[in-house]
């Protein structure tokens, strides 16, 4: 059986000064994230679980059930509260190797990194799509040129190279090439979720976070959205955590589904079984309300 | 202060500019009338830098008589190893404080401590270290007589993750100086 | 023509200073003394000392009167003064509960305990020119003074120390409590250079020395629409509080004088930390009698504390970076220099960038 | 090769009340290697819902699903990791319902390719091939292997699902009425697939609409009641 | 009298007054240990939430003076050094506790001083009080 | 010192006849603040290109009119120093007359125009034409120390970005600029990277003076004072402007210049309007050398 590519454990976030009381009053059964006793807000609590190679795992859930938290922390943006994150070896690339102990399968927990070489893993190796485009692009900066960042990034010193590099990751999105350096401001929502699929795509990835990334967009630039997700999945053999509050969307993404409310995981398994055969409550209420 | 005193204090800080910006090369401290000894030399070299903002760590000091040299002279108070600014080591060796000295942080590298060796003896050529990096024109190779064996591989240890590490100086009995800064590599087998 | 580059510069920076000087001494009036700066435009001296971070009233007025009434001038005088004076050491805290009060109001409540005590104070004047003191002189104010003290009724006393206001709703539980704020190292910003998140103390000290001015219209951003701090005044203080440092032999407490301070403290809309609502406070202290500084100051230091800044009075960087007058006078001062070598690399990039574009345009047309 | 036993299963629908409801009970039965069995019963006794709770789609109340994986050896579908049933539902285990799962915008002939080329390790070219004859076969008219199937009629749709679910030849076949909606002449076509994919080695456990159908095609047929 | 009151005696004072009260010390031998000089106090405070910060720095003056062998210490606000000068004189002659001729008329001279600005203080006070706001209370309250 | 003998030296009162220009102590700056921009210095020093935060005091200058450079200068200053200080390239500005008079008054030192024999140069915007050497220090006054700054406005994110070398923004920022203009815009203050590490700002020089701060024999002190920052290049360090493989630095094209008064036609040139008409004229910069330059062709 092959080994997962990065394992999750215990993942927890907490925001407020906390208290004992913290985890004993919220979740799903308090019906709250916010701990009544300090006020804190239990962003996301104890949560596991093993991302392979090549799949696509979907986190289900309403905004404040935690799934937009647990893509900040993957994606080394907010600081987790306890955790951690290994990362196998096959993943390793040179600037990494620091990571690994010599022999282990897994490297040492990421969240403990220092903060330059979680920028080092991130750039290496993820990449992320947000629903609100003003996150992941620079509005005002070309298109181009916030492809081109990320490449800078990764030591990319060649104008000329770094422009086509752009100009093909544009058209694979389905942008023209000849707006490349227009700024994503001119652009329509569809376009600039294609410009951040593109940007995220720029370092070859190995793990691409997307968060609610067709939220807000008309039906049929959804559609493209999603078609061209899923074309690039296979392509690029990426592995996939596809975030969002629509039972659709994770039903055509992914095989694998998470369920979240309230900061906590109340229910994971396989997609159709979760969309025909749910087990939680609130699940089941998810599902009935979307069909 | 007295003007004379002050002149003086700058006269140290120049060679001392000059030591830290040319590491590896030996400078000659001004000639000092009331620097009685080594330590005297230190302490009043130590003067144009330290004051009550600062604090100092001094190793193998027992009765703590250098240590309280500096607090009168300077009015630096004395500190734990791993939170001193000034580290002091009047016998040329660390015994592994090197290791546990403050080397700062990627926000604010400059809280690295910096370091004093007292050693016995300072020349430019000789050395087994092999020093290249900024303000050295090719290679330095200075000699340092009675420094412990162990400490530049610990400086160099502690210096790996630049711009975190630790400034070092050294100081021979006849008040010559030199340094061997964070940014400079250090070839030692 | 010749060469001109500025050259000979010196005895024009010569001339130009001794004109400055002249500016002062031209007119036909006797020569200002110090000493009537300092007792007559007291509040000008009360503004230079706050803004130029040293207590020192007849420098204050020296500088006043050096710098021709220029308060961003006279008190970067005095900041450049303290820079040549060793720092003999640190008083002991001292709390303004001590404060031997001159002027003490509150916007909370009607009636306090102690009292609402006006104090001097232009507050309740009429903005109406007055052409008596035209007339000025010393039989006039001999006359004024004799009335003043005439008519005082004899049981005038005033209580040695006041309650304070913010303690009787802490009392209540209606404001935070002082053990909510973290206790953090004591910061000095003349020895330190400011890093961020500032530890409050060291905004408190950035702001007792800010410039009223640019205080004020922080403040009053967020006053009116540009956040969301609309202060009561739960009580403004005017008062002079010991200054005390250890006995250097005995270490005892050592009064060495007194110092007149301007004191704020508002209260704002309420928080619910730790599940209770509770009023904010925020708190203003400078040097001298300077009420608008002092309330822009509790404002600012209620800003700069919220969770999520959202306006320019609300981010402590952006509040802390930009209210020094000294810094701020002095960088915009310093356009007034030359800058001709950067314009002509300025120049060179923009005739370089437009021959590019004329290559394309002509790249284009063929 | 599969055996099921004692597979219940009853879903507990909080939402409405905590209600309960028994979709099948104490089924027991075993299909050798490359056997054919038919579920028979009347309509809501629970046939799919076997068929669904081997595939895992539902996760059985209680019993056992072991099966005989060629690449993980004896397992017990019912519990068995999600990971693992996918890599069974990956290489071995093919599941045709009574409709064509339709995935929006991809064309007629992409969605037979597709099994193929993540399974068969085969080029594109040769995938292409054997989707277009696949479904030639199941009298597709080429001018719609390029169309969406969205836009078909429901018997084509449903040549389609069946088309997408033999085309890669898997090692155990799960049909849920796969004939329902289909004319006489395409039933025949399906019937002759299903033969030759036993022919093939393939194991199946189906449900039909029409018993004599099933019993022409399935080796034992299973009553649940 | 106790040291708090000496000190706001002597900043009290007048140019006038402290000249003499110099000529009245400089009738015994007292050495000057340190010559006054000016400097910085950074007074510190505390706010309403105990927090200490740094107000601002104080210009003061420090001088010490010795009579036979006890120490004065002198430190008054304000570039004032005979004033830090007179101050740390009369801290060393009445440690010292003697001439006890010479301790008890600058006892006298001091307490003198004193009474005068306290009278000025509570005049200052009164008049201060005359501004406070007397809510009388309404009919039937 | 008796009393007595006290006052009768200092009968009147203070501060009358009190010569206070004069009156202030060696090097103008109290003695705790000279050491902390001295600690400042040496941690600068061991960490080339990274800016030292340090408790900048308040000069008799202006903010922005040099008080870093200025506190710098008298940290280290020696009565045997000959100091040189020029703004623009010129040691007759303003500005430049202003710290000089200032210095030589707290320091007593000797005065020079020419770089070749002085000690200790502070400039504003110019590096020497005339190659430094190991012997020499050269102090620049610096108004805005943070390169990043112009793709960043806060302070807490410049220092994260230079805490983890995160610098595409700033490459990004030079992208953009060849993609709108073909060119670099960034004239003067143009970003380098020195030793490998850290992104610095050379301070206002022209792109012109950029060379000279690499592999050189000179130690350069870098001092900010109205943003509290002090840093350094030590000698023999790599400094490296920030250019493409395919878009390299340049320096200010003078090319067919000539200067009108001492004929060089390799320095850095004064652009003079020379009559209404709008006619040229160009004159060395750097008005030491010229002088130099001018007074050889004139003796020969």
């Amino acid at each position: 059986m092959q080994q997962p590519l990065i394992k999750v454990r215990g993942l927890s976030k907490r925001f407020g000064a906390g208290c004992e009381l913290c985890l004993s009053s919220t979740g799903p059964d308090r019906e709250s994230n916010v701990c009544p006793h300090c006020g804190s807000v239990v962003a996301c609590n104890d949560v596991s679980f093993d991302l392979y190679r090549n799949e696509a795992l979907g986190i289900v859930g309403e905004s404040g059930s935690g799934k937009s938290t647990l893509v900040r922390l993957l994606h080394f943006e907010w600081e987790a509260g306890g955790g951690t994150v290994e990362l196998h070896r096959t993943a390793i690339v040179p600037a990494l190797d620091e990571i690994f102990t010599d022999g282990a399968d897994y490297s040492a927990n990421l969240l403990g990194l220092s903060p330059f070489q979680k920028r080092q893993v991130r750039n290496a190796l993820m990449g992320i799509v947000y629903q609100n485009p003003f996150l992941g692009l620079r509005m005002q900066v070309s298109s181009g040129g916030n492809i081109a960042e990320r490449l800078l990034g990764a030591g990319w010193r060649n104008i000329g190279a770094m422009r086509k590099r752009s100009a093909e990751l544009l058209e694979r999105t389905e942008i023209p090439v000849e707006r490349m350096d227009e700024p994503p401001m001119n652009f329509s929502g569809g376009m600039q979720q294609r410009v951040q699929i593109a940007k995220a795509l720029s370092n070859n990835p190995l793990i691409l976070f997307l968060d609610e990334v067709t939220t807000g967009l008309d039906l049929s630039v959804q559609a493209r959205v999603l078609d061209l997700i899923r074309s690039i999945r296979s392509e690029f053999n990426l592995s996939l955590l596809v975030v969002s509050h629509d039972l659709g969307v994770i039903n055509l993404l992914c095989q694998r589904t998470m369920v979240m409310k309230y900061g906590r995981v109340v229910e994971a398994g396989l997609t159709d079984q979760i969309l025909q055969d749910p087990q939680h409550r609130y699940t089941q209420l998810l599902v009935a309300s979307q069909l | 202060m007295h003007r004379d005193t002050i002149i003086n204090d700058h006269a140290f800080f120049r060679v001392l500019l000059r030591a830290m910006s040319r590491p590896g090369s030996v400078c000659r401290l001004p000639h000092q009338q009331d620097a009685s000894g080594t330590h005297g030399g230190l302490t009043v070299m130590l003067r144009c830098l330290m004051d009550h903002e600062v604090t100092h760590y001094v190793a193998d000091d027992e009765p703590g008589d250098l240590s309280r040299e500096i607090l009168r002279l300077t009015g630096s108070s004395r500190a734990a190893m791993d939170t001193a600014d000034f580290l002091v080591f009047p016998t040329g060796t660390s015994r592994d404080a090197l290791a546990k000295a403050r080397r700062g942080t990627l926000e604010y590298p400059d809280k690295g401590a910096t370091v004093v060796f007292l050693v016995e003896r300072l020349g430019e050529t000789g050395g087994k270290a092999q020093l290249h990096g900024p303000g050295i024109d090719g290679t330095a190779r200075p000699l340092i007589s009675g420094l412990a064996e162990a400490e530049l591989r610990l400086l160099r240890d502690a210096n790996a993750e630049f711009p975190l590490g630790l400034d070092a100086l050294f100081l021979d009995a006849e008040g010559r100086i030199m340094c061997i800064p964070r940014s400079t590599r250090i070839g030692v087998n | 023509m010749g060469y001109v580059a500025v050259k000979g510069g010196t005895e024009a920076i010569e001339r130009a200073c001794r004109l400055f000087a002249h500016e002062r001494m031209k007119g036909e009036s006797g020569p200002l003394e110090v000493k009537q700066v300092k007792e007559q435009l007291y509040l000008a001296v009360d503004r230079v000392m706050g803004e130029g971070g040293l207590y020192a009233p007849d420098l204050a007025a020296l500088a006043f009167k050096q710098a021709a009434g220029d308060t961003f001038e006279a008190s970067f005088m005095l900041r450049a003064y303290r820079a040549t004076q060793a720092r003999l050491g640190y008083s002991l805290p001292v709390s303004t509960e001590r404060m031997r009060v001159v002027r003490r109001i509150s916007s909370a409540f009607k009636d306090i305990p102690g009292g609402q005590i006006l104090g001097p104070t232009s507050d309740y004047t009429l903005r109406l020119l007055d052409f008596d003191l035209l007339e000025d002189d010393d039989a006039r104010r001999k006359a004024f003074r004799e009335r003043l003290f005439a008519d005082l009724p004899a049981d005038a006393e005033i209580p040695g120390t006041f309650p304070k206001v913010v303690a009787i709703l802490r009392r209540e539980g209606l404001l935070a409590e002082a053990a909510s704020m973290p206790t953090e190292e004591l910061f000095d910003i003349t020895r330190r250079s400011l890093t961020f998140p500032a530890p409050r103390n060291a905004a408190l000290q950035t702001m007792a020395r800010g410039e009223t001015g640019g205080m004020l219209l922080l403040a009053y951003s967020s006053m009116r629409g540009y956040g969301n701090i609309h202060p009561i005044l739960g009580e403004l203080r005017v008062g002079y509080i010991p200054l005390t440092v250890p006995h250097p032999v005995t270490g005892e407490p050592y009064t060495i004088g007194e110092v007149k301070v301007t004191e704020a403290e508002v209260v704002a809309r309420f928080e619910g930390k730790n599940g209770m609502p509770q009023f904010s406070l925020g708190y203003g202290l400078c040097f001298g009698q300077n009420e608008i500084k002092a309330i822009s100051m509790a404002v600012l230091d209620r800003c700069t504390r919220s969770d999520q800044p959202s306006c320019p009075a609300e981010d402590q960087e952006y509040v802390l970076y930009h209210i020094d007058g000294i810094e701020a006078m002095g960088f915009c001062n310093h356009w007034k220099l030359p800058h001709y070598v950067d314009f002509l690399s300025d120049l060179d990039r923009l005739r370089k960038a437009q021959k590019i574009a004329r290559q394309e345009e002509c790249h284009a047309d063929a | 090769m599969i055996s099921v036993n004692n597979l219940s299963k009853s879903f507990n629908l909080h939402i409405l009340g905590e209600k309960r409801i028994e979709a099948c009970r104490n089924v027991s039965f075993s299909v050798p290697l490359g056997g054919f069995l038919g579920l028979s019963g009347p309509s809501g006794a629970g046939k799919s819902t076997v068929l669904k709770c081997i595939y895992r789609t539902y996760l059985p109340s209680m019993g056992e699903v072991w099966y005989d994986s060629a690449g993980s050896g004896r397992v017990n579908l019912a519990t068995l990791a999600d990971r693992e049933v996918i890599a069974i539902r990956t290489r071995e285990m093919g599941y045709v319902s009574q409709f064509l799962k339709v995935i929006p915008r991809v064309s007629a002939l992409e969605v037979v390719m597709e099994p193929i080329l993540a399974r068969n390790g085969v080029t594109r070219d040769e995938a292409r091939q054997r989707a277009g004859a696949l479904l030639e076969r199941l009298r597709i008219p080429p001018h719609l292997f390029d169309a969406y199937p969205a836009t078909f009629s429901g018997g084509e749709q449903q040549r389609v699902n069946i088309a997408h679910a033999v085309s890669w030849k898997p090692r155990l076949l799960l049909l849920d009425e796969p004939t329902a909606s289909l004319d006489r002449d395409s039933i025949g076509i399906v019937l002759e697939i299903l033969k030759e994919l036993r022919r093939e080695g393939t194991t199946m456990i189906g449900i039909f609409h029409d018993t004599e159908l099933m019993e022409e095609v399935t080796d034992e047929v299973f009553p649940i009641c | 009298m106790d040291n708090i009151d000496m000190t706001a005696a002597v900043i009290g004072m007048n140019d006038r007054e402290i000249n003499e009260l110099i000529e009245l010390l400089a009738t015994e031998e007292m050495t000057i240990t340190r010559p006054p000089r000016s400097g910085l106090i950074m007074m510190t405070v505390k706010d309403s939430f105990d927090t200490d910060f740094h107000l601002g720095e104080v210009l003061v003056t420090e001088a010490t003076v010795s009579v036979g062998g006890n120490e004065g210490f002198g430190m008054v606000t304000g570039e004032e050094p005979r004033k830090a000068l007179a101050r740390a004189a009369a801290d060393a002659l009445l440690r010292a506790g003697r001439p006890e001729r010479l301790c008890e008329a600058v006892q006298a001279f001091l307490s003198d001083a004193q009474n005068r600005q306290t009278a000025q203080v509570a005049a200052e006070a009164a008049l201060t009080a005359t501004t406070r706001v007397s809510f009388d209370l309404m009919p039937g309250a | 010192m008796q009393m007595r003998e006290w006052l009768d030296h200092n009968d009147a009162r203070p501060g009358e006849d009190d010569d206070r220009a004069t009156g202030y102590p060696f090097g103008f700056m109290d003695e705790g603040a000279k050491r902390e921009v001295r600690r400042s210095i040496l941690k600068a020093v061991a960490i080339p290109g990274y800016q030292v935060p340090y408790g900048s005091r308040e000069m008799p200058i202006a903010r922005g009119w040099g008080t870093g450079g200025i506190q710098i200068t008298l940290s280290l200053v020696l009565p045997e120093d000959v100091l040189k200080v020029i703004d623009q390239g010129c040691d007759g500005s303003v500005n430049a007359v202003n710290i000089k008079k200032f210095v030589q008054a707290v320091a007593d030192v000797e005065i020079t125009t020419d770089t070749r024999s002085a000690t200790v140069i502070q400039t504003r915007h110019r590096i020497p034409e005339e190659p430094m050497t190991a012997e020499q220090i050269l102090v620049l006054q610096v108004p805005y120390p943070e390169a990043l700054r112009e793709v960043e406005p806060s302070e807490a994110e410049t220092r994260r970005m230079h805490a983890e070398a995160d610098y595409s923004r700033m490459w990004l920022f030079l992208y953009e600029d060849i993609v709108k203009y073909g060119e670099i815009s960034i004239s003067y203050r143009f970003p380098v990277t020195v030793n490998g590490r850290y992104i610095m700002d050379p301070s206002p020089i022209p792109r012109w003076d950029v060379p000279k701060l690499h592999m050189a024999d000179t130690l350069f002190l870098f001092g900010a004072g109205r943003e509290k920052r002090i840093y350094a290049i030590p000698p023999h360090t790599r400094v490296e402007p920030l250019e493409f493989e395919d878009h390299l630095f340049r320096v200010e094209d003078f090319s067919g210049k000539v200067c009108a008064r001492c004929g060089a036609s390799d320095t850095f040139m004064d652009e003079i309007i020379d009559n209404e008409a709008g006619e040229r004229l160009y004159y060395c910069s750097d008005s030491g050398y010229c002088d130099k330059r001018y007074g050889q062709c004139n003796n020969h």
